[in-house]
């Protein structure tokens, strides 16, 4: 390795900041140059790819601080992982915004496209540079939201919010599941680094054995290794989190080919590269690399039984990240090798193919397979790159998909051996298999090219130079790359190119790796097992091509079956919810106050009864008490019973009332036996006047019974009796206790001295607690203007 | 002594209620001395919050009324905690207030709207400053009136159904306080809330009163805060409270009320209960620490449930609403749930760190849920201001011709999904990482909690992008073409939008105040001493 | 209802309520009563002359005043009165907890003087405290009497 | 005993205030809120204990003459039934708006139409 230097701070912040800023800018430069924002947001992304380029060479990290109380800083690494997930993002998004100049005209909400797409880039940049837990998954959670507005580009359509709304629910859901398990590594990381460096992904990266080791010690290895698989297959569509794929491209077709082809896709693998050093284990391996063989092959399988160009890019996607997260998950150097090289293939030959379906869905004006054929003729430089790039989708030699697809075979090879065999050489079978899937769909694809042109289908207009110019340059760069494997067997090599995947491979690898002299690639020049894998994967696929139709039947029989559809299960559960959601507010806020009533109370009742069992409260001696019932007393509380007794079995209301107010004048009398002549009094004139109320109201109420439900009344019985059983024993712990210094006796020193009154309730009332009494006369006030409201604004209710 | 500041923002809304109330003929006049008294407010709780966390330093005043000293008078007591809950309080407040100018019609301004509104106000700041358990109760009541009658309003059918649901249960909720005071009083012989920490922590010093009642009292008092927060199962009043009430008063109730349960579970449970001298606990099936914080150990569990059952509630119940209301009222059950399930993890927390840690996600939620859903029932508001209806059935398109608007009420939804850098975001992310912590550190349960609130907030996700392709997005009905959103109360919605963008950018700030909160909350003896020792050093005694 | 001799009863009954009202307003400090119990009698003596006599006549006659409601759904304009009753007393009584910050003291703050010597009384005991349970009465009376007034009317 | 005797009188109140409160007419619900509250204040006032005396003092000044009640409790309570008549007239007041509204005080027929 040469001595590297490190990376400007000002570059680095600049290329993440200057796409949001620009997307700010969008409304005002759109009002200036009208649909012409377009180039202006190319020309953005050509200075983002300016800037990244001239990062290249350094490596290492800048760090700005944020959210220092929480050990939060604004970091940025770089390293050949980033710089290309750096690269693709402002490069491709050169090509997919110039393109969009074509595409995009007269379509409606372009501002918004614009703006989305701008920001996008930049959650992208951020995603690649962040060197931050956090500051990661902030731009990990804003390439899923500016996703989804551009997914529901086409807002007025059903099937645009379906897809915008299943690609939010599953990749920001899988973004939490991510989230708990950075959450989780910071937790374990806390006590190592002493804080300042439990969020920093350099500290992993540069101490890769201390994280797995204290990860492990704390028992959360697996759970940590899960809950990021679970955010990166979320991201990465992989099965079975790979269904809002396919639906994604309801997007329009630029969308498409940038975001879920050519680099949003491209988040979670990205993050297993660069947790790869870290956690990689045996684990990992049985993790990602079962997760990406069937991934590969699945979603290879449904791009055979697709029906549309972009449903078949979708599917092949889905299924080339499978391949990049299965050569991630080999624990060898093979592993990372593979993933490096195969993201860079797939970005070219992908983008450029899904560019090819925008120019002939825009000409031919549909995007169903069976409607088109023959097109070369009309579009014969479209037909040259997609000629490239879907060979190279393909693996056919010497095409760059080829190189990479090889480097899979090798490694998978090589760990089936090293496993010892058995069930290991499922990973080379699956491989192949699933391989020939992929020659299948891609062979299919570029048929489209040639044969018989359909009935239906028209002249194909030429597109313009702005829609042709990009996929021309991927499909040249694929090439390229294609042509350097052969001129690689000569011995001839793309010097900076190798230099460059070279760096983005030893940044998968843990420290120490062994590189094997740096990477280049060359076509085989003699036989081994990967070479005899892509034979057979290339003989079975031209063998079972002619029963395409066939097997493109067959796997939409299959995917007929509900059980067997993941998206079953996903509208099953969606559409399941709503049911669940009209079932909950319907059986639990069923209107009815009598059942409010009966939770809160029981709540009470039990919470209450609990907190004494927990304390083994025992209840006080039968003699003890500072709490001395007299018998008038006694009396009197006994009459307020019969009074409320009365109140509860009252045949009318009238009768209720004048019994509830002898409850009333008997809790008056109990007060003057208390010693409480003020509250006597009170309670007294209060009563009455509630009385007259109370009577006032009545008269226009109708008399209205209740009939009674003996079954109700029961359970309303033993709900009641609990709440007097708590209050009794509240009654009874409460009258036992007996603390000195109580607050009541200063009252009784300081009344007269200081607070110059004889009546001491009133010097409290006005005095040493006149803020109550503020309060207290506030609601009374408040009393008389609600009643006021009520009838007020009787008339103007129905106004809102 | 003129440490007056402590009681000014009280004193300012009460000023301003009772001006708005002697100003009601004179329409102009009222609206213009409201306005004014919010703006005096929230300058009020701005130089509180200055005095009490001046930077890099975190200060506990208090405030002895009538002069009289702790514990024999009415203490009110601003620490962090309480500055931090009335600084966003006051923020949301004011926001709400503008929004009723332009959105309540001017009959009812009249009537009542701006006393009752300012009496709210005065009843949360008491609650909020306060530092005398019955006085609690007073401010309770203050708060509960104003907003029983707000919330019947408009006086129509569903609207006296809603209040008399929520005024019943809440009556008897009273009545329940009142006993839980009583117990209180009569066990440990003081009302004042340091005075109660000092003595539950060691009784034998106050003639060795039975300790073991007081969790049972907590208890009683454990529910009606539960009731004020709207947790399950005293969830009951919210959804059709919410829904009746004008916008401006539902998002005062979910942003800001409601939150006075939580700070009362905050205050009362870790500052002032958190050490009771509680020794045999015995709590089936679980470990109770002996640490000095058995009493937390038993809310641990019970808080957890709650939050448990509200997170699903709300979320289950939010998902198929058919208006926007129903859905935020719905939502905010399930959100006050993600609020109180760190205090959960706080309560049977292993360390200080992870206690501290709790106590403050749960303030930034309550901070973020304050803005977030303050701001989307005023952007409902203003919907139903321009289209006259706010069910999804009659909505759709609102971002063609409404996008200040909708932009506004996306900001919201992602708020509280927990999108960053939003504000939201960390709530969310602080919740997870108690809940985590606790986790690595081998709390029972608190995988459990994990797995809530990763359902809770898949289902706000599921809920929220529902209700934006019904309401935003879509083919707009003629209604919706012919809206024509009020730039007044657009403003309100944008301007809370883009305090929500900034809290999250500036987050710091935020995240310094809540720890500084959650370590105010948890000091016992620095609020013991504020309250106590103040007043034998100087302000009550020499009276008269 | 009506009759004569319930008219002439009221007629004497109700001054000597007022009165009682006032006196335990007055020495609430000392003895049972206060603002609060003062209020509550006051309302008593003009519920009865509403009861007895009705609304109209205590507005029309007793007040020789009537006020155009400002609420059209309230007939009675004198409860515009009882609304000024009630707003005013609350702020009576935040302005007598007001008045000791500008002598440095804490809100609500109280005070008692000796007043002497004065003719025949001697010395008079005066507590600041007063102005606090006068706001208390007006509020009191204000927010009864609009109660009454408002559901009676109904 | 006779701590046992006020434990189950206000056991009892409770009791029958909540079995109506739990009714379906809305005046019994408020007649179950008033009794409640109204229990909850005695229950207040004898834990200020009931053997003491009268709290008001002559004005000689002389502080710890005689054993008084506990006149906080009693200062508590007074405000607590003031707060309580405030809302209990509120909520009647609603009641006969209810009805008003809905034509109806049955809360079952009331649920049933929301």
């Amino acid at each position: 390795m040469q001595p590297t230097t490190d990376p400007a701070a000002s570059a680095v912040l600049a290329v993440v900041f200057l796409p949001f800023v620009a997307a700010g800018l969008v409304p005002l430069v759109y009002r200036l140059v009208g649909e012409r924002t377009a180039y202006y947001a190319a020309a953005i992304a050509l200075a983002c790819f300016g800037l990244v380029a001239s990062q290249y060479g350094t490596h290492g990290a800048v760090s700005f601080p944020w959210i220092r109380s929480l050990g939060v800083s604004l970091s940025f690494y770089v390293d050949g992982l980033s710089l290309l997930v750096g690269f693709l993002a402002s490069g491709v998004g050169v090509l997919i915004l110039t393109y969009s100049g074509g595409y995009m005209h007269g379509e409606p909400s372009q501002p918004k496209y614009y703006a989305s797409l701008l920001a996008f880039m930049g959650s992208m940049l951020g995603v690649a540079f962040a060197a931050d837990l956090i500051a990661l998954f902030v731009f990990w959670e804003l390439t899923s939201l500016s996703s989804f507005m551009l997914i529901g580009h086409y807002q007025r359509q059903e099937s645009s919010q379906y897809a915008a709304r299943k690609s939010m629910l599953i990749t920001v859901a899988g973004g939490l599941f991510m989230l708990i398990g950075f959450l989780l590594l910071h937790s374990v990381l806390l006590d190592v680094t002493s804080g300042s460096n439990a969020f920093s992904i350099v500290y992993m990266l540069e101490n890769p054995e201390l994280v797995q080791e204290e990860l492990r010690s704390a028992g959360l290895f697996l759970p940590v290794l899960g809950l990021i698989g679970v955010g990166a297959a979320a991201k990465s569509a992989q099965v079975p989190l790979h269904i809002w794929l396919p639906n994604a491209m309801e997007a329009p077709t630029p969308v498409s080919a940038f975001l879920h082809s050519a680099t949003m896709v491209k988040a979670g693998v990205y993050l297993l590269g660069r947790f790869r050093p870290v956690l990689v284990s045996h684990e990992w391996e049985l993790l990602f690399a079962i997760l990406g063989l069937t991934t590969m092959t699945v979603a290879a399988v449904l791009a055979v039984g697709a029906t549309d160009i972009k449903e078949l890019l979708a599917y092949s996607t889905a299924s080339h990240l499978g391949l990049i997260v299965a050569g991630f998950g080999f624990a060898s150097e093979l592993g990372g090798e593979t993933g490096a090289f195969h993201i860079i293939n797939h970005a070219t030959f992908k983008a450029a193919l899904f560019l090819v379906a925008g120019i002939v869905a825009h000409e031919a004006g549909t995007r169903k397979i069976e409607n088109l054929g023959g097109l070369k003729e009309d579009l014969p430089i479209t037909a040259a790159i997609t000629a490239v790039a879907a060979l190279g989708m393909a693996g056919v030699p010497p095409f760059n998909g080829f190189y990479s697809k090889e480097l899979l075979f090798e490694a998978a090879w090589e760990a089936a051996v090293h496993a010892g065999g058995g069930l290991a050489y499922l990973y080379p079978a699956v491989a192949v298999f699933g391989s020939v899937f992929t020659f299948l769909y891609s062979i299919r694809f570029l048929m489209l090219f040639f044969g018989e042109k359909p009935t239906g289908l028209h002249k194909v207009h030429s597109p313009p130079k702005a829609m042709l110019a990009p996929p021309l340059l991927l499909g040249v760069i694929a090439g390229l790359v294609s042509l350097g494997g052969i001129l690689g067997t000569f011995g001839i090599h793309f010097a900076p190119f190798d230099h460059f995947v070279g760096e983005v491979w030893a940044s998968t690898l843990p420290p120490g790796s062994d590189l094997h002299g740096g990477f280049s690639y060359y076509f085989p020049d003699h036989i081994t097992p990967a070479v005899t894998m892509s034979a057979v994967t290339l003989v079975l696929g031209a063998a079972s091509y002619p029963f395409y139709g066939r097997l493109h039947e067959g796997v939409n029989r299959v995917t007929d079956v509900n059980v067997l559809r993941a998206n079953w299960y996903y509208n099953s559960a969606v559409f399941g919810l709503n049911g669940v959601s009209d079932t909950t507010a319907e059986r639990v806020q069923n209107g009815l106050l009598r059942t409010y009533a009966t939770w809160a109370l029981a709540s009470v009742a039990g919470l209450t009864l609990a907190g004494y069992a927990a304390t083994s409260v025992t209840l006080p001696a039968f003699e003890l008490s500072k709490v001395a019932v007299t018998v008038p007393i006694l009396l009197v509380l006994l009459v307020a019973i019969v009074g409320a007794v009365a109140v509860s079995i009252a045949p009318s209301h009238i009768s209720g009332v004048l019994t509830l107010s002898i409850l009333g004048f008997m809790v008056a009398v109990f007060y003057v036996l208390a010693d409480a002549p003020d509250l006597a009094l009170t309670q007294l004139v209060v009563e009455t006047l509630l009385l007259v109320i109370f009577l006032l109201v009545l008269d226009k109420l109708p008399a209205f019974y209740g009939n009674t439900d003996r079954a109700k009344m029961a359970r309303d019985g033993v709900l009641s009796a609990a709440v007097g059983a708590t209050v009794f024993v509240t009654v009874l712990v409460s009258t036992a206790a007996t603390p000195t210094d109580g607050i009541a006796s200063f009252f009784v020193e300081q009344a007269v001295p200081v607070g110059g009154g004889g009546n001491i309730v009133n010097v409290i009332l006005v005095d040493f607690r006149a803020f109550d009494t503020l309060g207290e006369i506030s609601v009374v006030a408040m009393a008389a203007l609600s009643v006021l409201t009520l009838v007020a604004m009787r008339e103007r209710g129905e106004t809102q | 002594m003129s440490q007056q500041f402590v009681v000014a923002p009280l004193l300012v809304a009460l000023v301003t209620a009772i001006a708005t109330l002697l100003t009601r003929r004179f329409g102009r006049a009222q609206v213009t001395l409201s306005l004014l008294g919010s703006l005096g407010y929230l300058g009020a709780v701005a130089l509180l919050v200055s005095k009490v966390d001046p930077l890099g330093a975190s200060n506990v005043f208090s405030y002895q009324l009538s002069g009289w000293q702790a514990p024999f008078g009415i203490t009110i007591v601003a620490d962090s905690l309480s500055a931090f809950m009335l600084a966003f309080s006051a923020v949301i407040a004011t926001a709400a207030l503008v929004f009723s100018a332009s959105y309540v019609d001017s009959f009812g301004q009249r009537v009542s709207y701006h006393p009752l509104f300012h009496f709210m106000m005065v009843g949360v700041t008491g609650s909020f400053l306060t530092g005398d358990i019955f006085n609690l109760f007073v401010w309770f009541e203050v708060m509960l009136m104003s907003s029983y009658v707000l919330v019947v309003f408009y006086s129509g059918p569903e609207h006296t159904q809603a209040a008399l649901q929520y005024v019943v249960l809440n009556l008897v909720g009273s009545a329940v306080m009142l006993l839980a005071i009583g117990g209180l009083y009569s066990t440990t012989g003081t009302l004042n809330m340091a005075d109660l920490a000092r003595r539950v922590a060691d009784p034998a010093a106050f003639g060795d009163f039975a300790i073991a009642p007081v969790l049972g009292l907590s208890a009683l008092l454990f529910a009606v805060f539960a009731l004020k927060a709207g947790l399950a199962p005293f969830q009951f009043w919210v959804p059709s409270a919410y829904r009746a009430a004008p916008a401006p008063v539902s998002a005062m109730l979910a942003g800001v009320v409601k939150k006075v349960g939580i700070y009362a579970i905050v205050r009362v449970y870790f500052t002032v209960f958190g050490a009771a001298a509680i020794s045999e606990l015995s709590l089936p099936g679980l470990s109770v620490p002996d640490d000095g914080s058995a009493l937390l150990a038993f809310y641990g569990p019970v808080m957890f449930v709650m939050a448990a059952a509200s997170i699903v509630v709300g979320g289950l119940g939010a998902v198929s609403r058919d208006d926007i209301d129903g859905l935020l009222a719905y939502s905010s059950i399930g959100q006050v749930g993600f609020i109180v399930l760190p205090l959960a993890i706080a309560a049977t927390a292993p360390t200080e760190e992870i206690r501290v840690l709790g106590v403050a996600a749960a303030l930034v939620y309550a901070l973020n849920h304050g803005f977030a859903k303050g701001l989307l029932f005023l952007a409902s508001g203003a919907v139903y201001d321009a289209v006259g209806t706010e069910r999804f059935p009659d909505l759709g398109g609102l971002t063609e011709s409404a996008p200040w608007l909708s932009a506004g009420f996306f900001v919201g939804a992602l708020a509280l999904i927990g999108i960053p850098p939003l504000s939201g975001f960390f709530g969310k992310m602080l919740v997870f990482d108690a809940a985590g912590s606790a986790s690595a550190a081998g709390v029972a349960g608190s995988n459990a909690a994990l797995g809530i609130a990763l359902v809770g907030a898949i289902l706000t996700i599921a809920y929220f992008s529902r209700a934006w392709n019904r309401g935003f997005w879509g083919e707009p009905p003629l209604l919706v073409r012919n809206a024509d959103a009020k730039v007044s109360l657009v403003a309100v919605v944008v301007a809370l939008a883009l305090a929500i963008a900034l809290l999250g950018v500036g987050f710091d700030v935020v995240m310094q105040a809540a720890n500084a909160g959650a370590e105010a909350a948890l000091d016992r003896q620095g609020y013991i001493d504020a309250v106590l020792g103040a007043a034998e050093g100087g302000s009550g005694g020499g009276h008269a | 209802m009506s009759t004569v001799i319930a008219r002439t009863v009221t007629r004497t009954v109700v001054p000597i309520i007022l009165v009682t009202a006032i006196a335990l307003l007055l020495q609430g400090h000392n003895l049972p009563g206060g603002g609060f119990i003062g209020g509550v009698l006051t309302v008593t003596a003009f519920a009865l002359i509403y009861v007895i006599y009705g609304l109209d006549y205590l507005e029309e006659e007793l007040l020789h005043q009537i006020r155009a409601p400002l609420l059209d759904s309230i007939r009675h304009g004198i409860v515009e009165n009882y609304q000024v009753a009630f707003g005013v007393g609350l702020a009576v009584a935040v302005v007598a907890g007001l008045v000791p910050l500008v002598f440095g003291e804490n809100f609500l703050y109280q005070s008692h003087w000796y007043i002497k010597p004065l003719p025949i009384y001697g010395k008079l005991h005066v507590a600041s405290a007063l102005a606090f349970d006068l706001g208390v009465y007006f509020v009191v009376v204000g927010a009864l009497l609009t109660i009454l007034a408002v559901v009676g009317t109904e | 005993m006779t701590q046992f005797v006020l434990a189950g009188v206000l056991g009892v109140l409770f009791a029958l205030g909540t079995f109506l409160v739990l009714r379906r007419d809305i005046v019994r619900v408020v007649w179950g809120v008033t009794i409640i509250s109204q229990s909850a204040n005695v229950y207040l006032v004898t834990m200020g204990g009931l053997s003491g005396g009268v709290p008001i003092l002559s004005h000689g000044g002389h502080g710890g003459g005689h054993a008084v009640s506990d006149p906080l409790v009693q200062a508590l309570v007074l405000t607590a039934i003031v707060i309580g008549f405030g809302t209990t007239a509120f909520a009647l007041v609603l009641t006969y708006r209810v009805y008003q509204e809905h034509g109806t005080i049955d809360l079952l027929e009331l649920g049933e139409k929301a």
